[in-house]
């Protein structure tokens, strides 16, 4: 009897919590129904204290209806615009203003214009951290001039340009993790206080029959204001001093030819400690595994006269590369390469001492680099055509 | 007398302790915005500090293998303290199953149901947990030992997604913050995993283990939770770094951030598995003994028609507990473990004292 | 409202109904013991009336003896 | 209004349940009624009792014969169709004929003796004298022989009809293993098994069920290995059971389960001797009900849907690996529309970019919300299946293939439903055959969880599959916790990977019997024969006599 009872009572509760449930599907989004999101600028805009934040939306078309023409490229994204105080008022405007929901859970990057990095970020990148569809994965980029142009950039192999950048970044991700920053890493730098913070710069280049998107260099931010770049040579001697470089190349010019080295590895020991006199020294020990990729000249060079060279060689280029740097970041007093966090790191008893004055430590900062380079590959010759021995 | 005669076995007993312990170390947010990276020497020194207490337990179990923790009360404190006693401990069971239960809606919400209320995910919880605790403890604990095992491979699975993340300088520097802040999470550890342990003593008359075998089972249990606890805060610390404390969730955002190519990314799921998952068993065993405590207090034999009021009970009353997160986390960080510690440690220690002192329990038999 | 009555409702049913069948007035009281403030703490929170956190409470009586950590 | 709704529906159940118990009490056999207790002397007034039993039917046959030289009148009754002809004539009707009894004939009950003893050939002959009696062993296919002035009837064996022969089973195809499957016949079923057990011990026990198909039913169990309480358990359940009629081993399955509103089934059943001599072989007891080629089994565990007898004919690496396949097929064919639905209408992040941008490019300009998007594709996918089972095979093939070729095209290139939808279906569909034991309970399951997907996404899945697994938990079979069979903690030797089977020693602890020891451990020699020692030999000379 009771058994009967129970039952009903509880398939009658089942149909309740049911129909309760009809009531509302409150997470319930169909995909026709959403935006996606691949990429979000930030831009300064005419009037003061206020930006521009352009939402860069992928767009969804359905198979079945029409013949997909890849030719008109206008039709693969949406770009949205609302000059709003904060991120989440922008984003909440266009949400009220398009037929669709925001689904920002797919948004690749963050861009910021050069102004708006210049002005400083940090008041306008709260709502990222906050909002629970925005992750820590999206990368951070700075647009060369305005991030607008940036994200409506139509490219020739990638119809978004959000996902073109994303792949780009990932492909320099294998060369070195230094290369790709996400707002995690960004922020940690940020939260950090006396590390600077990175962020590669992306530029535009209009060429007569198509757009290109370059990497130029990296926007070094003091606090949390961009206050100058490094440019490419420099960019690559900071990804070296970063150590962790998978591959990537060389290139040396000397007197006697120009060489090519492919690298295999490229590690660093970084020592930081406090010398008597008061100022910081910091010893990098970079070990390099290079393979011979190119050479020209070397003509008058025996092979067994030139391996030895090109040792040399290499080591005088990737240290001076290092140092070309390492002077622009000490030039701007900005941290890049943590060597503060090193130190509290290493030695937190002492920081707390001398973690005021990190700013005046930092310019008079010691570097001693040393390198130490392998060359144990020639490639798939041993001889090049030029040299000595190869002639008949 | 004993209300629910079901029996389990000392495996599943220690599997249900291991999960209870794994459930809480999703909320090791707490422990991780006051020690950031050195978090994990919270939970390693919480879990040293623990042993004892573990070891309390097991005497306590021991001495009365027959009797639960209501009984030891009535026994060693005789009836009038010990109901009082009796009724405080059934309060603190009722908050603390009531607290999980907001936990889980709380942090459901916070993962992948953002607009639904609350409400409706506790009730449907609070249903299916109704479903299994009418049936008895050996359907409570029964799936114990799935759960530590999904829980545990999911957690090595993780650990391998990250790896590449991972970043050692992290954990450095050890030791940089004031001593009272490695207390305060030692203090936050021990009474929020290990210290809730003390549920246990509620049914183990039901567990079938030899007297060897109780501490043996406790302290497998005890390294079970403790390896799978530290594992995640190391992962989170070494893969986070100095923002750890900045989140809520920092166990989410770790698994947000893998990154194998396209394919292998946005495993954060596998989170949200053991979310729902752990933090379910959880609430169940509150639950079951909520039920229990209430049905012994009152001396009621059919503790089955108490189940859905007290679930009833349990969602409303959660849901007054805290107005916000926010002030969760704060209370759970600054005053909790200063609430929790007397049911959790004083009074077993002083029941064992009494008992000692009494010398309890008297042989009726012999 | 009307939802939160039908559920309780819904629990009476199922639950009192064999408590009162079997006679077992201790249950009973055990039953309306819980009943009882759940129905009080749902109506009040229907009502939008702001319920005190015992645990804050807990916490800031706590806090005024000094015991609590910051 | 709506409470006073819901207490009158309850009530009302109540009253149905109330009633239920009243009626039934103990078995009355009405249509008995009227009849004789014993049989008279005169021929005639029997004969016209026996046609009043048989309700006149025109295929009760009656004999009248005229005995020796006395021409003492007899006759012999038999049902045509039920009766073999052959051995009427040669067992019955030409002794009878022939016989030229010396002196006169003995009178009344005599006669009889003197019949069953010198006259006929058959191989079962006994006399009864209950007008009852004769009318149900006629039923079974006897002929019955009367005779004047006699107050008891002899019953020959005469049984015989005609049945389908021993053939492979359609329900249950092996690749590798035996191809013979039970017939309709029970004493050929109860054979079948016998002839893979060769014991003693396999003890065989004989009731008869249904109140007007006097059905015959019989249990096989080993007596020395399946555990008395189940057996117990089962023969009570049997004896309670009171019905009309059971025409199919689904009646009793229906009758005798523990939890008949649960999806799940707690009996297993199957069409093929070796696994139920499988089955026996680990405890269990197995149900033969005549006129069907199902023996059922109890008790059931969950795990018995997964496993195959072809897994323990194949080799040990390749079992596991379809043994865990099968566990990832019911968890597809259960959960895979649900998910869809979770995914991409509640849970998009966790949809890689490029996948959620093909999925939703599919779904731009389909009509239908996705729910019933799906649930129409699932539904239409179950037309199929019955359409297909139902009708002859060739027709069936040309079915599916319309369905599923021409339809599901038809379907996406109108636009009326997205491609990943049919192909969330179709892996769905395709997945259910892995288990088909448990296809019943997966249909059901897969829709609630649909639903459940439908209104909480993921956190509803997740809770529907705790539901689940508290459900499994809390079903038992006949005394035997119907999950114990995938506990983490023990028979681990034939879970999700099945080891070898000189692993296996014991039966499974989840059945409860007796006797625990299925064999000694052993491995094998893993070395040439020559290298056997003489130790090993006399290992195997004392392992021959320990069985």
């Amino acid at each position: 009897m009771r058994g009967i009872w129970l039952k009903s009572a509880g398939l009658l509760m089942v149909l309740l919590l049911f129909s309760l449930l009809l009531a509302g599907c409150w997470d319930y989004h169909e995909l026709e129904t959403l935006f996606i999101v691949t990429g979000v600028g930030l831009d300064k805009a005419a009037e003061p204290e206020k930006m521009e934040i352009i939402l860069q939306i992928g767009k969804t078309r359905s198979p079945a209806t029409g013949s997909s023409d890849s030719s008109n490229q206008k039709d693969s994204i949406i770009l949205m615009k609302a000059i709003k105080d904060t991120t989440v008022e922008g984003i909440m405007q266009l949400d009220q203003n398009s037929s669709r929901t925001l689904l920002l859970h797919h948004n690749q990057m963050m861009i910021l214009g050069r102004d708006i990095a210049e002005a400083g970020v940090k008041g306008r990148i709260d709502g990222f951290l906050r909002n629970q569809e925005m992750r820590m994965e999206i990368l951070v980029m700075v647009a060369d001039r305005r991030a607008e142009e940036i994200l409506s950039a139509k490219l020739e192999e990638e119809q978004i340009s959000s996902m073109y950048l994303y792949g780009m970044m990932q492909d320099l991700y294998n060369i070195s993790p230094y290369y790709k920053i996400r707002m995690l890493d960004f922020v940690s730098r940020l939260r950090d206080g006396t590390s600077s913070a990175v962020a590669p710069i992306v530029k535009l280049d209009e060429l007569e029959d198509k757009k290109e998107l370059k990497l130029e260099g990296m926007a070094i931010f003091k606090e949390d204001k961009m206050v100058g770049s490094l440019n490419d040579q420099e960019l690559q001697g900071y990804i070296w001093t970063m150590g962790d470089v998978r591959q990537s190349g060389v290139a040396a010019q000397s007197d006697k030819g120009r060489a090519v080295f492919h690298i295999a590895k490229l590690e660093t020991k970084r020592e930081v400690g406090l010398k008597p006199e008061g100022n910081v020294r910091v010893k990098l020990s970079v070990y390099a595994t290079l393979d011979v990729a190119e050479l020209r000249g070397f003509g008058e060079m025996t092979p067994l006269e030139l391996m030895p060279y090109l040792v040399d060689l290499s080591e005088k280029q990737i240290s001076q590369q290092i140092m070309a740097a390492f002077k622009a970041a000490q030039e701007l007093d900005a941290d890049i390469y943590g060597f503060g966090l090193d130190f509290h790191r290493l030695h937190p008893k002492v920081w707390k001492t001398i973690k005021k004055q990190w700013d005046q430590l930092f310019r008079e900062l010691e570097l001693d680099v040393e390198v130490n380079v392998k060359l144990p590959a020639t490639g798939q010759i041993a001889k090049s055509l030029e040299m000595e021995d190869a002639k008949p | 007398m004993r209300i629910d005669k079901g029996s389990i076995s000392g495996m599943q007993f220690m599997f249900a302790m291991a999960c209870y312990i794994q459930a809480s170390t999703l909320l090791t947010s707490f422990v991780a915005a006051v020690t950031t990276q050195d978090s994990w020497l919270a939970a390693l020194f919480g879990s040293l500090v623990c042993l004892p207490l573990i070891w309390l337990f097991r005497s306590l179990m021991v001495m009365f293998p027959n009797q639960n923790l209501l009984e030891i009360l009535d026994e060693v404190y005789g009836p009038v303290l010990g109901k009082i006693l009796g009724a405080a401990y059934c309060w603190f069971f009722i908050t603390l199953a009531s607290i999980n239960l907001t936990d889980l809606g709380d942090f459901t919400k916070l993962t992948i149901m953002e607009e639904t209320p609350n409400v409706v995910l506790l009730i449907m919880c609070i249903l299916v947990a109704a479903m299994a605790v009418r049936k008895g403890v050996s359907l409570v604990t029964r799936f114990s030992d799935f759960f530590v095992t999904v829980a545990f491979s999911i957690l090595v699975v993780s650990i391998v997604l990250v790896l590449n993340q991972i970043k050692p300088a992290n954990f450095l520097p050890i030791f940089d913050q004031p001593p009272i802040k490695y207390i305060q999470g030692t203090h936050i550890i021990a009474t929020i995993p290990y210290g809730e342990l003390v549920v246990f003593l509620m049914i183990h008359p039901n567990a079938k283990m030899s007297r060897r075998d109780t501490g043996r089972y406790l302290l497998w249990a005890f390294f079970l939770g403790g390896f799978t606890m530290l594992f995640i805060v190391l992962r989170d610390v070494a893969v986070l770094g100095n923002t750890l404390d900045m989140f809520t969730i920092p166990s989410l955002v770790t698994l947000r951030l893998v990154n194998l190519g396209m394919a292998l990314s946005r495993v954060e799921i596998l989170f949200v598995i053991i979310l729902i998952m752990l933090l379910f068993f959880k609430i169940m065993v509150l639950y079951y003994i909520s039920v229990l405590t209430v049905a012994h207090l009152l001396k009621i034999k059919k503790y089955r028609n108490l189940v859905l009021a007290l679930g009833a009970l349990m969602v409303t009353y959660g849901l007054t507990l805290y107005p916000c997160p926010v002030r969760h986390a704060a209370s759970a960080q600054e005053t909790v473990p200063f609430i929790w510690s007397p049911f959790e440690i004083l009074l077993p220690l002083l029941t064992f004292i009494v008992a000692k002192i009494r010398k309890l329990p008297v042989r009726k038999e012999m | 409202m009307i939802t939160v009555l039908i559920f309780f409702a819904l629990i009476l049913l199922i639950d009192l109904y064999p408590i009162v069948r079997r006679r077992s007035w201790r249950g009973a009281f055990g039953f309306l013991l819980l009943f009882i403030p759940a129905l009080t703490l749902a109506i009040l929170q229907q009502k939008n009336i702001e319920v005190p956190s015992l645990m804050l409470a807990l916490g800031d009586l706590l806090k005024s003896w000094g015991i609590s950590y910051r | 209004m709506f409470l006073g709704y819901i207490f009158r529906k309850l009530s009302f159940l109540g009253n149905q349940y109330a009633l239920y118990r009243r009626t039934t009490g103990p078995y009355d056999r009405r249509s008995m009624e009227g009849a004789a207790k014993k049989l008279d002397k005169s021929l005639e007034k029997n004969l016209a009792c026996l046609k009043g039993m048989f309700s006149d039917s025109c295929d009760l046959k009656i004999h009248p014969l005229e005995l020796g030289p006395d021409r003492w009148p007899a006759a012999i009754l038999f049902i045509e169709g039920m009766a073999d002809n052959n051995k009427i004539t040669e067992g019955v009707l030409r002794p009878m004929n022939e016989w030229r009894p010396e002196g006169t004939l003995a009178a009344g009950q005599r006669l009889i003796e003197e019949l069953a003893k010198k006259v006929l050939c058959a191989g079962s002959i006994k006399p009864l004298s209950s007008p009852e009696e004769i009318v149900l062993e006629c039923l079974s296919g006897n002929t019955v022989v009367l005779a004047e002035g006699c107050t008891s009837g002899l019953i020959v064996g005469t049984k015989g009809w005609e049945k389908r022969s021993v053939s492979e089973p359609q329900a249950e195809t092996v690749i590798r293993g035996p191809r013979e499957g039970f017939t309709e016949n029970i004493c050929n079923n109860t054979a079948l098994i016998r002839r893979k057990i060769k014991s003693g011990k396999l003890h065989a026990e004989s009731l008869t069920v249904g109140r007007r198909t006097q059905t015959d039913v019989r249990l096989m169990y080993l007596d020395d290995v399946a555990s008395r309480q189940v057996v117990d358990e089962v023969k009570k359940r049997l004896s309670r059971l009171d019905v009309d009629a059971v025409l199919e081993s689904g009646y009793i399955e229906e009758y005798i389960e523990d939890a008949p509103f649960s999806p799940f089934s707690t009996v297993g059943y199957s069409e093929k001797p070796d696994v139920i001599a499988a089955q026996i072989l680990e405890g269990r007891v197995a149900i033969l009900v005549d006129g069907t080629p199902f023996v059922l089994t109890a008790p059931m565990l969950f795990i018995e849907s997964f496993q195959t007898t072809e897994d323990y004919y194949s080799r040990p690496l390749y079992a596991s690996l379809v043994r865990m396949l099968r566990f990832a097929g019911y968890l597809i064919t259960v959960f895979a529309p649900a998910l869809y639905i979770a995914l991409t209408s509640f849970h998009q992040e966790f949809i890689p970019t490029n996948l959620l941008f093909s999925i939703a490019n599919a779904r731009e300009g389909t009509p239908f919300p996705v729910l019933l998007e799906t649930m129409g594709m699932v539904f239409a996918f179950e037309i199929l299946r019955e359409a297909g089972i139902r009708l002859p095979r060739p027709v069936g093939q040309a079915i599916s293939i319309v369905g599923a070729l021409i339809m599901g095209d038809a379907a996406v290139s109108a636009g009326l439903v997205g491609a990943p939808v049919v192909i969330t279906v179709a892996i769905t569909a395709v997945a259910s055959f892995l288990v088909p034991a448990q296809n019943d309970a997966g249909s059901v399951l897969r829709i609630i969880m649909m639903i459940l997907a439908a209104f909480t996404g993921w956190y509803g899945i997740s809770m529907g599959f705790l539901a689940a697994l508290i459900h499994l938990g809390s079903l038992s079979s006949f005394g035997v916790p119907y999950f114990d069979g995938l506990a983490w903690t023990r028979d681990q030797e034939d879970t999700i990977v099945r080891l070898p089977l000189w692993f296996m020693i014991r039966r499974p602890k989840a059945i409860p019997e007796t006797n625990q020891i299925r064999g000694r451990f052993f491995i094998p020699s893993f070395r040439p024969h020559e290298a056997l020692d003489e130790d090993e030999e006399d290992a195997d000379e004392r392992r021959g006599e320990g069985t």
